[in-house]
C-alpha cells in the first residue's frame, strides 16, 4: 500500500434544511488501502458518501481525484473515471436474471473503452463476473431472477456492477449489513481479493468486528464531524470514539 | 350460363333504379354545428329543403327528386381540433354519404384546405357562411380549371369592408367622424378585414389610432380600449366570430368608452338574444349581418316571408349570419339543377355560372372567374348585405338605404364627448 | 360458500412459451408456430387493411391510422420503457408537417425527399427544443411537453410567419391512395419491430434503467439524460414521419397540425391497447380510430365517449388488451383445490 | 395608471384561476386536470338553474358550487383514489375526466353568446380616473377575502393545519396519524369548490364557453408552476408576475401575446428553476 495520496477530500460540508449532515470534513485516501468509516446512526457516513461520489450536490469543500477536480462533477461523470459506489439498499432489475442486471456498467462508456472498443459478448462477460463474485455458474445462480435472489447474493451483485467498471476505488455502503454470519464469512475473503487485486476501498460500516478485520485505517465520524482516525485497535481507545458509541463514561 | 345470369342481374338492376325513381339528391352540410353560422345554416337550410320537398322536390328532365341533408360536425372552429379532422368528414360526406352537394365548411382555414379535396371529388362546394377570407375566391380564380366546383354564396371580408366604408363615409359626411380604432379577433378573415378596412378608409383620409388583434379566449378588452380611448377613437371597428367579443362590448359601455363600435363581423352580437345577455350593454352596437335577410328588412318580397316562415319554425327571428344563406342554397342548387337537368358537376358548373334569381338577399348571381357571389347595394342588381345597429332591444337595420329601416344612432355619452351635431 | 373458498385459480405458462423465452434455439415447429403466429396475424392483418377497406374513404380513414399509430407507439415507448410521459405528441406532428411542407412549398423538394428530411430534420430539433426539459420527472414533463403545442401555435399565429393562420396550401400530394396506405402501414409495422427489439437489446435495459433504476445507472457511470435524449429523438422520428406524411396525405400545413388531439389520442390508444408493449398502442389505434369514425355520427359526444373509456381502462383494467391477450396466450388457468 | 389598475386586476385574477389547482395540488400531490371543466361546469349549472329552474341568483350560487364540490369530492373517491400515487395514471384519469365533462357540454350545446350569468352589480367606478366596471372590483375583492380565509382555515383550524402538515411532509404527517387520504379528498374538494367560486366571480364579465375551460387550466398550471407547484405564497407570487407582465406586453408589444408570455414563463421556470419562485422541492432528483 503506497503512500501517494488517491482521492482527497478538503472541508466537505453539506446541510438539509438545518441539519448539518457533514461538516467541514476532510481526509486522504491513499492507494491500495481499506479505509473503513464508522460512526453511529444518523452520524452523516451515507451522506459523506453521496457527497464524494456526487450523487448530492455539496455545498462547501473540495474533492480531488487523480489530481482531477471533481467537486462539482456529475455522479456518471465520476463513476466513469475509475470512483464507483455500492448502494445499501440493493435495487436490481427484479424481473431480470441476475446477469443482465450486469448490462449497464458493461454498456457504459468506460468499460466500453477499457475493453478497447470492442467488447465481445456482454452476456458472457457479466457471467464470468458474477462467477469471480461468488455466483455459481454450475448452479445456474447468474441465471435466477434478480428478484428471486437471497441478499447475500445482491450484496455480491453490487460488488460484480463495480468490477464490470474496471474500477480503481470502490466506495461500499453497508455491505455487511442485513447479512447472517455465514454471508459475511464468505464476504470478507472477496473484499480481500478485491484489495489484492489493486483497488481502493471505502468502506462505511456497522459491523466493527468484520471491519476490524480487513480494514488498513478507521475513520470515525460522529455528527459529521471527523472525531478520530487511525489504525482500528488504536481508534476504539479514543475518549470521543467510546463516548459516541457508548455513551457517557464508560470504562474499559 | 354466366351471360344470362349476369343478364338478369343487370335487368333487375335497372328495373330497380326505374321503380326507385325518386332517389333523393344528397346535400351534405360538413360544418362546425357548434358554433352560430353553422346550425343558423343548418336550420336555415332544413327549412328551405322542407318547403322545396313538399313542393314536390326538384325537376331532373322530367323526374321529380327530393332533397336528402346529410349533416356532420366537422369541429373545425374548436381549438386544438385538426383541419384534417374537417378534411376527413368532407370525405366521408362524399364518399360514405354519396353526397352530390357539399356545403361548408365554416373556418376559413379550412374551407381553403378543402378546395383540394373538392377538386379531387368533383362535387359542387357552395359556402354559405364563414370562408370570408378573401383568399378563397381568389385561390378559386388562380387557378379556375382546378377549383371551378367551388362556389360562394355569401358575402366576404373585402366587400363587406365596402359596405363598412360606404357607411361610415356617410356618418363621416354627416358628423364629420374620421378616427377609427381597430380591434379584431386573431383569425384569418378578421385580420384580413381590418387591414384592408384601415388602408383604404386611410386613403379616403381617416386616421387609423391603432390595429390590435385579440386571440380567442380573451376575457380582458381594457388594454384596447383605454388605448382607443386615450387616442380619441370616434369609431371602434370591431371584427370576429368568438364568443368572448361580448365583453368588449360589455367593457365599452361599463367604460362609457366615447366611440361607436362597428361590428363589421362581430359573431355574438348577431344574435337576437344578444339585447338580454348583455342587459342592454348591447345599445347601438353596429354589426354587419353579411347578407340581407338574417335580420328583418324588405330587401326583397322574399325576405319577409323568410323570415315569418323561418320565426314560425323556430320561434326566433332569423339568428344571424348564414341563416339566410343556408336557406338560399337548396334553392340555388335547385334551380341550377333544373336548368342543366343533370348531376353531371361539369354541366352544373356551367348552370351555376348562369344562375340568376331573386332571392332571400336579392339577386344571385356569380362572378364567373372567382364564382363570387355579385354583391351589389340594389337587391334587383345582386346580393345585398345589411347592417343593423342595436336600438331599445332590436335589430335595426340601417345599411344599404335601399333596405333600410332606421338610422345610424349615437350612445349619449359619445354626443356629448364630442358634441356631435348634423352638419 | 367454503367450497368457494378453498378453490384458487391457478396460471401455468403453457411449456412451449416457458422453453421459447429462455432457450435461444427453437427446436420445433410448434414452438416457431408459438411465436410467429401472433406477429404474423399482426402484419397480414395490417397488410389486408386496405384490400378490405369498403371505399376511398375508409382507405383514408387506414392512413390516419397509422399516423396515430406512430404516435401511440411513441408515447408508449417515452412513457413506459423511458419513464418520460409525454403529452406532446402535437409537438412532433407539427413540427415534421412544416418542416417538410416548408421543403416542399418553398424548396419544390418532392415528397420523396421532403418526408425523409422533415422526420430526421424534425425529430433532431423536437430533441434540441426538449433537451433542457429532460432532467424533469413526472408532472413536471407531461406539463412542460403539453405547454409546448399550444405554444408553438400561438407563436406562429402571433408572428404571421409560415402562412400564418391560413397554412401553407397546395402541397404536392402523394401519387396513389395505394401508396398512402401501404407507405404508412409499413411503417408502422416496421417501427413497430424495430422498437420491439430495440427494448430488448442491452441498449433497452439501460432505459428500462432510466425508468426505474436512475441510480444504478448513473452509478453505472451512464448520463441519464444522454440516453433520454436518445429516446427522445426515435419517439420524435415516429411522430414527425407522421407529421410529415399528413401533410403529403392532404396537400396542406397549418396550426391545426399542433392540434390536442395528437396529444391525447396516443394516450387513448395505448391505455386501451395495453402499456408498454408497443403492439398494444398499434392494436388500440387499430379498434379506436375506426370506432370514432362510427361515432362520428354522434359529433362532440365522441370525444366523451372514448375519454370515459379511458377513465375505465384505466381504473379497472390497466393491463390493457394486449396484456391479457397475451396472458390468455401464453398461460392457461384452471381452478385448483388448496 | 391603466396598466397598474388592470395589472392588479389581471394578476388577482389569475390567482383566484390558480387558488383550487395549487390547493388541490400542493395536498393530495395529483396535478387536477379536470380544475378547468369544474370552472366551466359551474358557470352552466349556474345558467341551467337560473333560467331554466328559474330559481333566485344567490340560490343558484350556492346550489352549483355545493354540486361542484361534491363533483370534485366523486371525483377523488371514485377515480384517482384508485390510482394515487401513479403520477402518468392520475395526469390520464383526471385529464380524461376532464375532456368528457368539456366535450358533454359543448355537446349538450354549449356555445354562442347566449350562455352568460348576470353581474352582481351594474355599474362603473374610477379609480384614479381608470373606469373599472363593478364586477372587476368585485372579483378583487372576493379573491382577497378568498385568500385571508385560506390563510387562517390553514394557521389556525385543526383541518387545515393537518392538510398543510400533509402538503409540507406526506410521511411525517402519516406517522401523526393524518390521514393522507381523507386530507386528499379534503383537498380536491376545496380545490373544486375554489375553481367553482372563481368560475362565478369571474364568468359573468363574459360568457360561457367550452374553450375557457382549457384556457383555465392552462393558465392556472402555468400560475402554479411558475410558483412552484405545492406552494401558496409562490402561486400567490406567481400569479401577479405573470399578470402584469401579461399586462405589459398587451400594452406595449401585442395583445395576442398573452398567453405565450405565461407559456413563456412556464417553460423559462421550469428550464432555470424547476422548483418554482417558491417551491420546496430540494434537488432535481428527489423530484418525480
Amino acid at each position: 500500500m503506497g503512500e501517494e495520496v488517491f482521492l482527497q477530500v478538503r472541508n466537505l460540508s453539506k446541510s438539509f434544511g438545518g441539519v448539518r449532515a457533514v461538516n467541514d470534513l476532510s481526509f486522504e485516501l491513499y492507494k491500495g488501502e481499506i479505509l473503513g468509516i464508522i460512526g453511529p446512526n444518523g452520524s452523516g457516513k451515507t451522506t459523506l458518501l453521496n457527497l464524494v461520489t456526487g450523487f448530492v450536490r455539496k455545498d462547501s469543500g473540495k474533492v480531488v481525484f487523480k489530481d482531477n477536480d471533481i467537486t462539482h462533477w456529475p455522479a456518471h461523470k465520476i463513476c466513469d473515471i475509475g470512483l464507483v459506489r455500492t448502494f445499501q439498499i440493493v435495487r436490481p432489475y427484479a424481473t431480470l436474471p441476475a446477469f443482465k442486471n450486469m448490462i449497464p456498467p458493461l454498456y457504459s462508456p468506460r468499460s466500453k473503452r477499457s475493453a478497447s472498443g470492442k467488447l465481445g459478448d456482454r452476456d458472457a462477460v457479466a457471467i464470468d463476473l458474477l462467477e469471480e463474485v461468488g455466483f455459481e455458474r454450475d448452479a445456474h445462480v447468474p441465471y435466477k431472477l434478480a428478484g428471486s435472489l437471497p441478499l447475500g447474493y445482491l450484496k455480491r451483485l453490487e460488488f460484480a456492477r463495480c468490477l464490470a467498471m474496471k474500477p480503481e476505488i470502490i466506495c461500499c455502503d453497508e455491505v455487511f449489513s442485513g447479512l447472517s454470519m455465514a454471508e459475511i464469512a464468505s464476504m470478507v475473503p472477496l473484499v480481500e481479493r478485491l484489495q489484492k487485486d489493486g483497488i481502493t476501498l471505502v468502506m462505511i460500516e456497522h459491523r466493527l468486528r468484520e471491519l476490524f478485520r480487513v480494514a488498513n485505517r478507521i475513520l470515525v465520524i460522529n455528527f459529521g464531524e471527523k472525531i478520530a482516525e487511525g489504525v482500528p485497535r488504536e481508534v476504539m481507545k479514543d475518549k470521543k470514539v467510546r463516548k459516541a458509541y457508548l455513551g457517557e463514561e464508560v470504562e474499559l | 350460363m354466366k351471360k344470362i345470369l349476369a343478364l338478369v342481374i343487370s335487368l333487375s338492376f335497372v328495373l330497380l333504379t326505374a321503380i326507385a325513381d325518386a332517389k333523393p339528391i344528397v346535400i351534405g352540410v360538413a360544418t362546425d354545428t357548434q358554433i352560430l353560422d353553422g346550425f343558423a345554416t343548418i336550420r336555415g337550410l332544413n327549412l328551405a329543403v322542407e318547403e322545396i320537398n313538399s313542393a314536390g322536390g326538384i325537376n331532373v328532365k322530367g323526374e321529380k327528386r327530393p332533397f336528402k341533408v346529410e349533416i356532420m360536425d366537422t369541429r373545425d372552429c374548436e381549438p386544438g381540433v385538426p383541419v384534417s379532422e374537417a378534411l376527413l368528414v368532407l370525405e366521408k360526406i362524399i364518399l360514405d354519404k354519396g353526397a352530390d352537394f357539399i356545403i361548408g365548411p365554416g373556418r376559413s382555414e379550412a374551407a381553403l384546405a378543402a378546395l383540394g379535396l373538392i377538386a379531387n371529388y368533383k362535387k359542387i362546394q357552395l359556402l354559405t357562411c364563414g370562408g370570408l377570407s378573401p383568399k378563397f375566391h381568389g385561390t378559386i380564380a388562380e387557378n379556375y380549371d382546378k377549383y371551378k366546383y367551388a362556389f360562394r354564396i355569401t358575402g366576404e371580408s373585402r366587400y363587406m369592408v365596402e359596405e363598412a366604408m360606404d357607411l361610415l363615409g356617410g356618418l363621416n359626411s354627416k358628423y364629420g367622424i374620421n378616427r377609427m380604432f381597430v380591434i379584431v379577433e386573431d383569425v384569418a378573415f378578421a385580420r384580413a378585414g381590418g387591414e384592408i378596412a384601415s388602408e383604404n378608409l386611410k386613403k379616403k383620409g381617416w386616421e387609423i389610432l391603432g390595429y390590435e388583434r385579440y386571440p380567442a379566449g380573451t376575457s380582458d378588452f381594457s388594454a384596447g380600449l383605454l388605448k382607443a380611448k386615450d387616442a380619441k377613437a370616434q369609431i371602434l371597428f370591431v371584427m370576429g366570430e368568438m364568443a368572448e367579443l361580448s365583453i368588449l362590448i360589455n367593457q365599452w359601455n361599463d367604460m362609457k368608452i366615447p366611440a361607436l363600435p362597428f361590428g363589421n363581423y362581430l359573431g355574438p352580437a348577431m344574435e337576437p338574444k344578444f339585447w338580454q345577455v348583455t342587459k342592454g350593454r348591447a345599445a347601438y352596437t353596429i354589426v354587419n349581418l353579411v347578407n340581407a335577410g338574417n335580420a328583418p328588412s324588405n330587401a326583397t318580397p322574399w325576405t319577409m316571408k323568410f323570415c315569418k316562415a323561418y320565426e314560425k319554425k323556430y320561434g326566433t327571428e332569423p339568428e344571424g349570419y348564414g341563416t339566410s344563406s343556408g336557406y338560399m342554397a337548396p334553392y340555388i342548387i335547385k334551380d341550377a339543377v333544373e336548368r342543366a337537368g343533370t348531376l353531371d358537376p361539369d354541366a352544373l358548373v356551367t348552370a351555376m355560372e348562369k344562375t340568376n334569381l331573386v332571392g332571400v338577399y336579392g339577386r344571385v348571381r356569380f362572378d364567373p372567374k372567382s364564382h363570387q357571389i355579385i354583391p351589389q347595394l340594389d337587391p334587383e342588381k345582386g346580393a345585398v348585405g345589411t347592417i343593423f345597429q342595436w336600438q331599445d332591444g332590436k335589430r335595426v337595420v340601417v345599411y344599404p338605404p335601399k333596405i333600410a329601416m332606421g338610422e345610424v344612432k349615437f350612445p349619449p355619452w359619445m354626443m356629448e364627448y364630442w358634441k356631435i351635431k348634423k352638419k | 360458500m367454503a367450497e368457494e373458498a378453498i378453490r384458487r385459480r391457478e396460471r401455468l405458462d403453457r411449456g412451449v412459451k416457458v422453453r421459447a423465452d429462455t432457450v435461444y434455439a427453437i427446436s420445433s415447429w410448434k414452438e416457431m408456430m408459438f411465436l410467429l403466429a401472433p406477429r404474423a396475424l399482426l402484419v397480414i392483418g395490417l397488410l389486408c387493411a386496405p384490400l378490405i377497406a369498403p371505399n376511398l374513404y375508409w382507405q383514408r380513414v387506414i392512413c390516419i391510422f397509422g399516423v396515430y399509430a406512430l404516435l401511440a407507439i411513441g408515447f408508449d415507448f417515452l412513457a413506459h420503457f423511458v419513464g418520460l410521459v409525454s403529452l406532446g405528441g402535437a409537438l412532433f406532428i407539427g413540427v415534421g408537417g412544416y418542416i417538410s411542407g416548408i421543403c416542399n412549398h418553398y424548396y419544390g423538394i418532392s415528397p420523396a425527399l421532403s418526408i425523409p428530411i422533415g422526420t430526421l430534420a424534425g425529430a433532431v430539433i423536437c430533441t434540441l427544443i426538449l433537451l433542457p426539459t429532460l432532467p424533469l420527472r413526472g408532472v413536471y414533463f407531461a406539463i412542460i411537453t403539453f405547454t409546448y403545442p399550444v405554444m408553438a401555435e400561438r407563436i406562429i399565429c402571433a408572428a404571421g410567419i409560415l402562412g400564418g393562420t391560413d397554412g401553407i396550401p397546395g402541397l404536392s400530394m402523394l401519387p396513389s391512395t395505394w401508396v398512402n396506405q401501404y407507405l404508412i402501414l409499413g411503417i408502422v409495422i416496421v417501427s413497430t419491430f424495430v422498437l420491439r427489439r430495440l427494448v430488448n437489446e442491452d441498449i433497452g435495459i439501460v432505459f428500462r434503467g432510466v425508468k426505474d433504476n436512475d441510480q444504478a445507472i448513473r452509478a453505472s457511470g451512464i448520463s441519464i439524460t444522454y440516453y433520454k435524449a436518445v429516446a427522445v429523438f426515435i419517439a420524435a422520428l415516429l411522430g414527425c414521419l407522421g407529421g410529415a406524411y399528413m401533410a403529403h396525405l392532404y396537400g396542406w400545413v397549418g396550426i391545426s397540425l399542433f392540434a390536442m388531439d395528437f396529444s391525447v389520442f396516443p394516450l387513448v390508444a395505448t391505455v386501451v391497447g395495453g402499456p408498454g408493449t408497443l403492439v398494444g398502442p398499434v392494436l388500440g389505434s387499430l379498434i379506436l380510430v375506426p370506432i370514432s369514425e362510427i361515432l362520428r355520427a354522434f359529433g362532440a359526444l365522441r370525444i366523451v365517449f372514448y375519454s370515459l373509456i379511458m377513465v375505465l381502462f384505466i381504473l379497472f383494467w390497466s393491463e390493457g388488451l394486449l396484456n391479457w391477450a397475451r396472458r390468455k396466450y401464453e398461460q392457461f388457468e384452471h381452478w385448483v383445490r388448496v | 395608471m391603466n396598466i397598474l389598475v388592470y395589472g392588479l386586476i389581471n394578476s388577482l385574477l389569475l390567482v383566484l384561476m390558480a387558488l383550487g389547482f395549487a390547493l388541490a395540488y400542493s395536498v393530495s400531490r395529483v396535478p387536477n386536470f379536470t380544475h378547468g371543466a369544474l370552472y366551466v361546469l359551474t358557470g352552466y349549472l349556474t345558467w341551467v338553474f337560473l333560467n331554466r329552474l328559474g330559481l333566485n341568483y344567490g340560490l343558484c350560487i350556492i346550489l352549483s358550487i355545493a354540486s361542484v364540490t361534491a363533483m370534485g369530492w366523486l371525483i377523488y373517491q371514485l377515480t384517482v383514489i384508485r390510482v394515487r400515487g401513479m403520477p402518468t395514471s392520475e395526469i390520464i384519469v383526471t385529464f380524461a375526466i376532464s375532456l368528457a365533462i368539456l366535450e358533454f357540454l359543448r355537446w349538450r350545446g354549449l356555445r354562442g353568446a347566449t350562455y352568460v350569468l348576470p353581474v352582481f352589480h351594474l355599474s362603473t367606478i374610477h379609480i384614479y380616473g381608470v373606469p373599472v366596471d363593478a364586477q372587476r372590483i368585485i372579483a378583487v375583492v372576493i379573491t382577497a377575502v378568498i385568500v385571508l380565509a385560506l390563510w387562517l382555515f390553514t394557521h389556525y383550524t385543526k383541518v387545515g393545519l393537518g392538510l398543510r402538515a400533509i402538503a409540507q411532509n406526506e410521511r411525517a404527517a402519516l406517522l401523526l396519524g393524518i390521514d393522507s387520504d381523507r386530507a386528499a379528498t379534503l383537498a380536491l374538494s376545496l380545490g373544486s369548490a375554489l375553481a367553482a367560486i372563481a368560475a362565478i366571480t369571474i364568468l359573468p364579465m363574459g360568457n360561457i364557453n367550452v374553450a375557457t375551460g382549457y384556457d383555465v387550466l392552462v393558465s392556472a398550471i402555468a400560475v402554479c408552476i411558475c410558483g412552484g407547484l405545492g406552494s401558496w405564497t409562490g402561486t400567490i407570487l406567481a400569479g401577479f408576475v405573470i399578470g402584469f407582465a401579461q399586462m405589459i406586453v398587451v400594452y406595449f408589444i401585442a395583445p395576442h401575446l398573452a398567453m405565450v408570455v405565461a407559456l413563456a414563463a412556464v417553460i423559462l421556470i421550469l428550464i432555470f428553476k424547476p422548483s418554482g419562485l417558491f417551491g420546496r422541492q430540494k434537488e432535481l432528483e428527489e423530484r418525480v
